[in-house]
């Protein structure tokens, strides 16, 4: 009965797609909001979306998406947010998993429509930068190591992911590792950025902006610093200069410390595992390096706040709100360089 | 003719191979239609017999693990920890059972708050016992003992609640001390109840300790599932947590029944 | 000589404080009064941050009750909102599947084997993980209605139903069956028909059972109408706001919906305690 | 007892075996026949735990016989039961502890589907006759041992059962109460020609009220006497002073073998 | 009964009131005075519902008298319960489901502390006593009335109480058992010169047994009469045949008052 259904679904969706080829961004964000069915996964993940119907003067409302495409295929979501890395691939493809969409599918990228904000960056505590500089400088040396090998070599980057004890499949990995790659390389204009982990100043100045805009904090101290922030407070270039014109050389003054994931392992976090099987760790003397798995119930912010952790990664809006509520981080480093958030959509449904 | 019925209504197997049959029927029904209906149906409701496929395919989905050896060693890590919190849930259950009775001014103070600590959600939870345990690991088992004591309190407590007068009175004449009119009294005749709490706490343990693994993302059965959930992985792995566990559940609580019928001599029919 | 002054004494004193612990008026205030003596020794401890030195704790992770407080009078129509949605599902989940246990109950006292059978079934619903089940009742009920709002609500609904339905069966039963010796003779004696052995006997065996059952059962359909609100379509609600915040690192805000819930639970609690009392008057 | 009156109950080679813990078997009663006439009053005596009650038991098929049967009326137990020709006292009240006392006695009343009023008189009635009007409104918990069994007494009368099974229904009553029951119950029973089954451990009490008793021995539960108690009807109190009563007395109690179980 | 002997248990203007379902006072005692002295068997007799249960639980510390006190050896009741010198064998068996009889009749010197061994040994001769030995491993639900009753019996005799209260112990039992355990009860009696309160209905069960009888009046419960019994022991069996003892029942009994409650 399947294969029925879907050769039927297609053939129809062809049709339809070269008859309204003309239809533009506003158009499909106005039709979708009008029926209520914009999707995102919320948890400080839907600030552009908010940004983006706002941009068109729409309700900011819109459904909670689970960690599936499944709305997206049964349309009860027609407008569904998508990482680049992950869920896009899944609509995309027909590996295990996958929805098999192929090309049939569209998509709105938020770097295109001005809205977008930065994600995985590294961060620590204030205390922490403050009595480990050489630590901190020399992880990130290490880890921008591994990025650029990653980056250069996505599929042997993503085998060494998958067998860190990856959450997905081999050919997901592979395709997460390239599209990683490109988040990694190309800025939010889509211009090359040589240098991993630059913290942009007006990507990030971006990013803060809307996040003031459409991040209202329920505690009214907290909001009001919230407003006050500046890059200043959330951000600290000096490491990344020191690594950037180091030699290699360090004197870690902790030997061994952990990273907390923002999300469980895998290829958007391949440059930590390269970093970590191919030594680079170790040469700037560390002796141990312990990724921590994420997307659990305690988030990044907080295990590194209470010092379970000494180095984490999260998003620039996430940190943010919790030195606004009283949390001490800094961000060290901006290793997505543009957002990898999209809007999918099939264009049979406009 | 209806007397018939009645009877075979009561026959053990019967009962057994009618609530499979009934429960296989409507699952299947419900498949066909969604299978006709929906583009992916083995996102929202498959074959049993895909599943039962999945369960003995070999495929990788996981390194070098295939469906059912994920889940069988996540599986381990997530009952080790849900056996201990259910233990630890227990004692504390039954500890705070019999305080309440044995101190009528704490049991009244208290019980209210036993029943708030409940609804305190893990994640609010978790950070506070991270920081008293100081181990994730620790802090897993003692959330699952704090999800799963409620229902052994206030079941125990009532057991406690529910011994006849008369029996206190003879304890009274026999001028027993506390201990003894607990030990060869209250204790025993609460047993019942007790275990009652004990069923309907085991799911309860096991479904924390599920929900406690994502406290961080590193293994165990709630990984797994969430890891599924995201379809990264064999959607099958999901289903096979889903049933993994439900079967899990019916295991402990025939497990409960039979420690019960063997430590209540009584009330076995020869 | 002295000590048997002081023996007479203590004597006295001791019959004051009997007396007064014999007073059924004291009997009932202090249901009331002694949990909130309580709570004011807690609010102490708490504002006074011995909790926090206590539980080696900071006053982000547990916020002081006052920044609590202030949160919530700032956002009083946003909680109520919240609030409201959760304890909808929860008090339908709550009502719903108590029946439904209930009746499984009453079919497992009328077909032993056969019911218990049925009651093993809704048992092992209950043993599948509320993270699991919330997700696959959510793909179910997407049919159900156009409306993201309604059929969140309805998914949530059956998850709280299905847990709350496992608790009351199994107490159900065993206050259905769990009868005096003889009991059931005297009724076989006026070949009382099923129906009338129910009503005249086995349903008001289990009312005690019943109220037992709901004190597990409230605060777990609170509990689980939190959770399953993390994985519904539509945002709402004391358990999804809660997640919001924790993500945000909003430790205080997310403990004003902590404190909200179990605002829900004292609520409701009290209600059940109320009840209890209408019924189970007549229970000696 | 004439030949030709109708036989109401009759036990046929009568056996009822229980499993104790280890699974043995142990007869509680072995090949009981018994023949008991319409209208009939009978008492069954016997050492404590030969097996009364469990005779009346199987005749109110409340128990399974392990051999043999029970024919009443020409019917089996379940169908006369399901009849509802039946009273039964048993012997430790059965009182529901949330129903007050009229509520209790209103009970099978209420089953029979007797109106409110009717029920209301009727337990009013039979209170009034076991000197329990005044607690009407009381809860079991609140009456003493005996009270609680004349709760159980006005209860099975509340009814009008062909066949009154009464176990030890007297045993926790003073004497005075006692003969005023005996009084109420042999009036009622002349009055509406009940079949009574009757168990007692008071011989006295068993000839002065029956027809005919039934002695029962142990090791195992068997019938081993019956006694014609020829003394005419009315029978005043005085009757019990007489000697024939007492050799009546004397010829049961010296129908007794063993001791008790 | 000489005057210089020890006065065990004295009450004083003893009341005891209850509240009924609308809270009104219900007077269950009135102003009982009673002397009772050390060693002696004394019989407490009165119509269902006057008071006599609650008499001895006043006197056990089991109820809180209402007026007047108790005293016992000059202490209160709850002293001597404190030093374990109360056995009571309750008008209703009271055994726990999940002990087996012989268990259940260890109960109270397992809480004594005597050691196992003489624990099991003194348990088996007690349900010898009473006629229970093949029962020891049953569970009381296995029992039939008359057995739990004397299992009731077994438990309370296994201990050697100084003050033996006993409400109705031998209600449930047949003649012959209850004659063989009043021989045993008359023996362990005079043996450890216990004093002994017993309740029952039966006048002469009262009279053969004890030196003397009380009689209790309902409306509200008070004492009536006390009726001294002359009759020397030992005391055979015979001697209920004799006009003397037939003369004190007939005392006894005319000093009832009113029905029962
Ligand atoms: N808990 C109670 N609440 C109210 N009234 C009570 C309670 N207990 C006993 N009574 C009343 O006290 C009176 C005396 O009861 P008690 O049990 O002492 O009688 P008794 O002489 O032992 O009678 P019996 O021979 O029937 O056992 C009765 O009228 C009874 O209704
Ligand atoms: N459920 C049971 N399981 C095992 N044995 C039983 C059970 N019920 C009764 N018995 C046994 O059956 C025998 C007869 O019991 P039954 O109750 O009929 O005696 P009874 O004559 O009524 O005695 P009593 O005068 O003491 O009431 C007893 O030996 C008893 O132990
Ligand atoms: C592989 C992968 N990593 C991150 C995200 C982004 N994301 C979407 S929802 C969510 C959880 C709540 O924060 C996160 C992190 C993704 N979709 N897939
Ligand atoms: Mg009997
Ligand atoms: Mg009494």
């Amino acid at each position: 009965f399947v294969g029925c259904g879907e050769s039927q679904k297609e053939t129809t969706s062809t049709a339809e797609n070269e008859k309204k080829e003309e239809l533009t961004s506003k158009d499909i964000i106005e039709k979708a909001a009008k029926d209520g069915k914009v999707g995102n996964w919320g948890l400080g993940n839907e600030y552009e979306v908010l940004a983006l119907l706002a941009k068109y003067d729409l309700p900011t409302d819109f459904l909670s998406q689970d960690f599936t495409m499944d709305g997206f295929d049964d349309d009860s979501i027609t407008l569904a947010s998508a990482m680049t890395y992950n869920e896009l691939g899944l609509v995309k493809n027909d590996y295990e998993g996958g929805y098999g969409y192929k090309d049939t599918v569209e998509y709105i990228d938020m770097n295109d429509e001005g809205v977008a904000m930065l994600e995985d960056n590294i961060f620590c505590s204030k205390d922490f930068a403050k009595e480990n500089p050489e630590t901190v400088a020399a992880f990130l040396y290490a880890s921008f190591k591994g990025w650029e090998y990653a980056v250069e070599n996505p599929k042997e980057a993503a085998q060494i992911c998958y067998e860190y004890g990856s959450s997905v499949s081999k050919e997901h990995q592979e395709y997460m590792a390239d599209e990683v790659a490109k988040l990694v390389s190309t800025d939010t204009k889509g211009e090359k950025v040589s240098d991993i982990g630059n913290m942009d100043e007006d990507a990030m100045k971006q990013t803060l902006d809307i996040a003031k805009k459409y991040v209202s904090l329920d505690d009214a101290d907290a909001n009001e610093k919230f407003q006050n922030l500046t890059l200043d407070d959330i951000r600290d270039t000096s490491f990344y200069e020191k690594a950037q014109a180091s030699d290699g050389k360090f004197n870690v003054e902790k030997k061994k410390v952990s990273i907390q994931l923002k999300w469980l392992p895998d290829a958007q976090f391949m440059g930590y595992y390269v970093a970590l099987d191919k030594g680079y760790y170790k040469e700037v003397g560390f002796e141990d390096v312990n990724i921590v798995s994420g997307g659990g119930d305690i988030a990044e912010t907080t295990a590194v706040n209470n010092n379970t952790v000494d180095f984490g990664v999260t998003w620039e809006t996430n940190l943010a709100s919790a030195d606004a509520s009283g949390m001490n981080l800094v961000e060290i480093a901006q290793i997505f360089q543009r957002s990898g958030l999209v809007l999918v959509y099939k264009p049979e449904n406009y | 003719m209806r007397e018939k019925m009645l009877n075979i209504g009561n026959k053990k197997w019967f009962s057994a191979v009618f609530w499979i049959l009934l429960l296989l029927i409507i699952w299947e029904i419900s498949a066909i239609v969604v299978a006709n209906t929906k583009r992916i149906p083995e996102n929202i409701l498959p074959h049993l017999y895909q599943i039962i496929m999945a369960a003995f395919s070999g495929e990788k989905v996981s390194g070098e693990l295939s469906a059912s050896q994920a889940v069988l060693t996540s599986a381990g890590q997530t009952l080790l920890r849900g056996f201990l919190g259910f233990i630890l849930g227990g004692v504390i259950g039954f500890v705070f059972a019999l305080l309440m009775k044995m101190s009528n001014l704490l049991g009244k103070m208290l019980f209210p708050y036993l029943m708030l600590i409940q609804l305190i959600p893990v994640l609010g939870l978790a950070p506070i016992i991270l920081s008293i345990t100081g181990d994730i690991n620790v802090s897993r088992v003692v959330i699952a003992a704090i999800l799963s004591f409620y229902p052994v309190a206030t079941n125990t407590l009532y057991g406690f609640k529910s011994v006849e007068k008369e029996k206190y009175d003879l304890m009274y004449i026999y001028a027993a001390k506390k201990h003894e009119i607990y030990q060869k009294v209250l204790i025993p005749a609460a047993m019942p109840y007790f275990f009652i709490g004990l069923k309907i706490a085991a799911p309860m343990a096991v479904t924390a300790s599920i929900l406690v693994d994502t406290l961080q993302g590193d293994g165990g059965l709630g990984c797994l599932l969430s890891q599924s959930l995201k379809h990264a992985m064999s959607i099958y792995t999901f289903w096979l947590i889903v049933f993994f566990s439900a079967f899990i559940g019916i295991i402990i609580s025939k497990i409960i029944g039979l420690i019960e019928t063997a430590v209540s001599p009584w009330k076995r029919r020869p | 000589m002295e000590d048997k002054v002081v023996l007479k004494k203590m004597g006295r004193r001791k019959k004051l404080r009997e007396r007064i612990r014999e007073n059924p008026k004291w009997q009932k205030a202090s249901t009331v009064i002694l949990p909130l003596i309580f709570g004011i020794i807690l609010v102490g401890l708490w504002q006074g941050q011995v909790l926090h030195r206590l539980f080696h704790t900071d006053t982000f992770t547990l916020p002081l009750l006052d920044k609590i407080g202030s949160i919530m009078a700032d956002n009083k129509e946003k909680l109520l909102e919240n609030t409201f949605s959760t304890l909808q599902v929860s008090l339908m989940g709550l009502v719903i599947g108590s029946i439904l246990g209930y009746l499984m109950a009453l079919l497992a006292s009328f077909f032993p084997k056969f019911g218990q059978g049925g009651l093993a079934v809704i048992g092992a619903f209950a043993s599948i993980p509320v993270v699991a089940m919330a997700p696959v009742f959510n793909n179910w009920t997407k049919d159900i209605s156009r409306d993201a709002s309604f059929r969140s609500m309805i998914s949530k609904t059956i998850v709280v139903m299905l847990i709350c339905a496992a608790d009351m069966g199994l107490n159900a039963y065993k206050g259905l069956t769990n009868l005096k010796p003889y009991a059931l003779d005297l009724m076989a004696i006026y070949a009382s028909s099923r129906k009338k052995i129910f009503f005249k006997l086995r349903l008001p065996n289990s009312i005690p059972y019943v109220f037992s059952a709901l004190k597990v059962s409230v605060p777990a359909s609170i509990m689980t109408a939190i959770v399953s609100e993390y994985f519904a379509e539509y945002i709402t609600g004391v358990g999804r706001q809660i997640r919001e915040n924790i993500v945000l690192a909003q430790y205080s805000t997310a403990w004003a919906y902590i404190a909200t819930a179990c605002l829900i639970g004292i609520f409701a609690y009290a209600i059940l305690m109320i009840l209890q009392s209408i019924f189970l008057k007549r229970y000696h | 007892m004439s030949e030709e009156r109708n036989i109401e109950i009759k036990t046929r080679q009568l056996g009822v075996t229980f499993k104790d813990n280890e699974g043995k078997d142990v007869a509680a009663l072995t090949g009981v026949n018994l023949e008991i006439y319409k209208g009939e009053f009978i008492t069954l005596l016997g050492p404590s735990g030969c097996g009364k009650t469990t005779l009346l038991r199987c005749i109110a098929d409340l128990q399974k016989p392990s051999e043999g049967d029970v024919h009443i009326q020409g019917m089996t137990p379940k169908e006369v039961r399901l009849q509802k020709k039946f009273g039964f006292v048993f012997q430790q009240p059965v009182l529901f502890d949330w129903r007050t006392v009229k509520k209790n006695v209103e009970l099978p009343m209420e089953i029979m589907g007797y109106s409110k009023g009717e029920r209301s008189d009727r337990a009013m009635e039979m209170l009034e006759m076991v000197g329990l009007k005044d607690f009407a409104n009381h809860y079991p918990n609140q009456l003493s041992g005996g009270m609680q069994q004349r709760a159980n007494i006005a209860r099975a009368f509340g009814l009008d059962p062909d066949i009154l099974l009464m176990d030890e229904p007297f045993s926790a009553l003073d004497e005075f109460t006692k003969e005023k029951l005996h009084e109420d119950l042999v009036r009622i029973w002349k009055a509406t020609n009940k079949t009574i089954l009757f168990v007692t451990h008071n011989i006295q009490e068993g000839v002065f009220l029956s027809d005919r008793v039934c002695v029962l021995s142990p090791h195992p539960g068997r019938l081993s006497a019956i006694v014609d108690i020829d003394i005419e009807r009315p029978r005043p109190v005085e009757v019990k002073e007489s000697t024939h009563f007492n050799e009546l007395v004397t010829k049961v109690r010296n129908s007794f073998e063993g001791g008790s179980v």
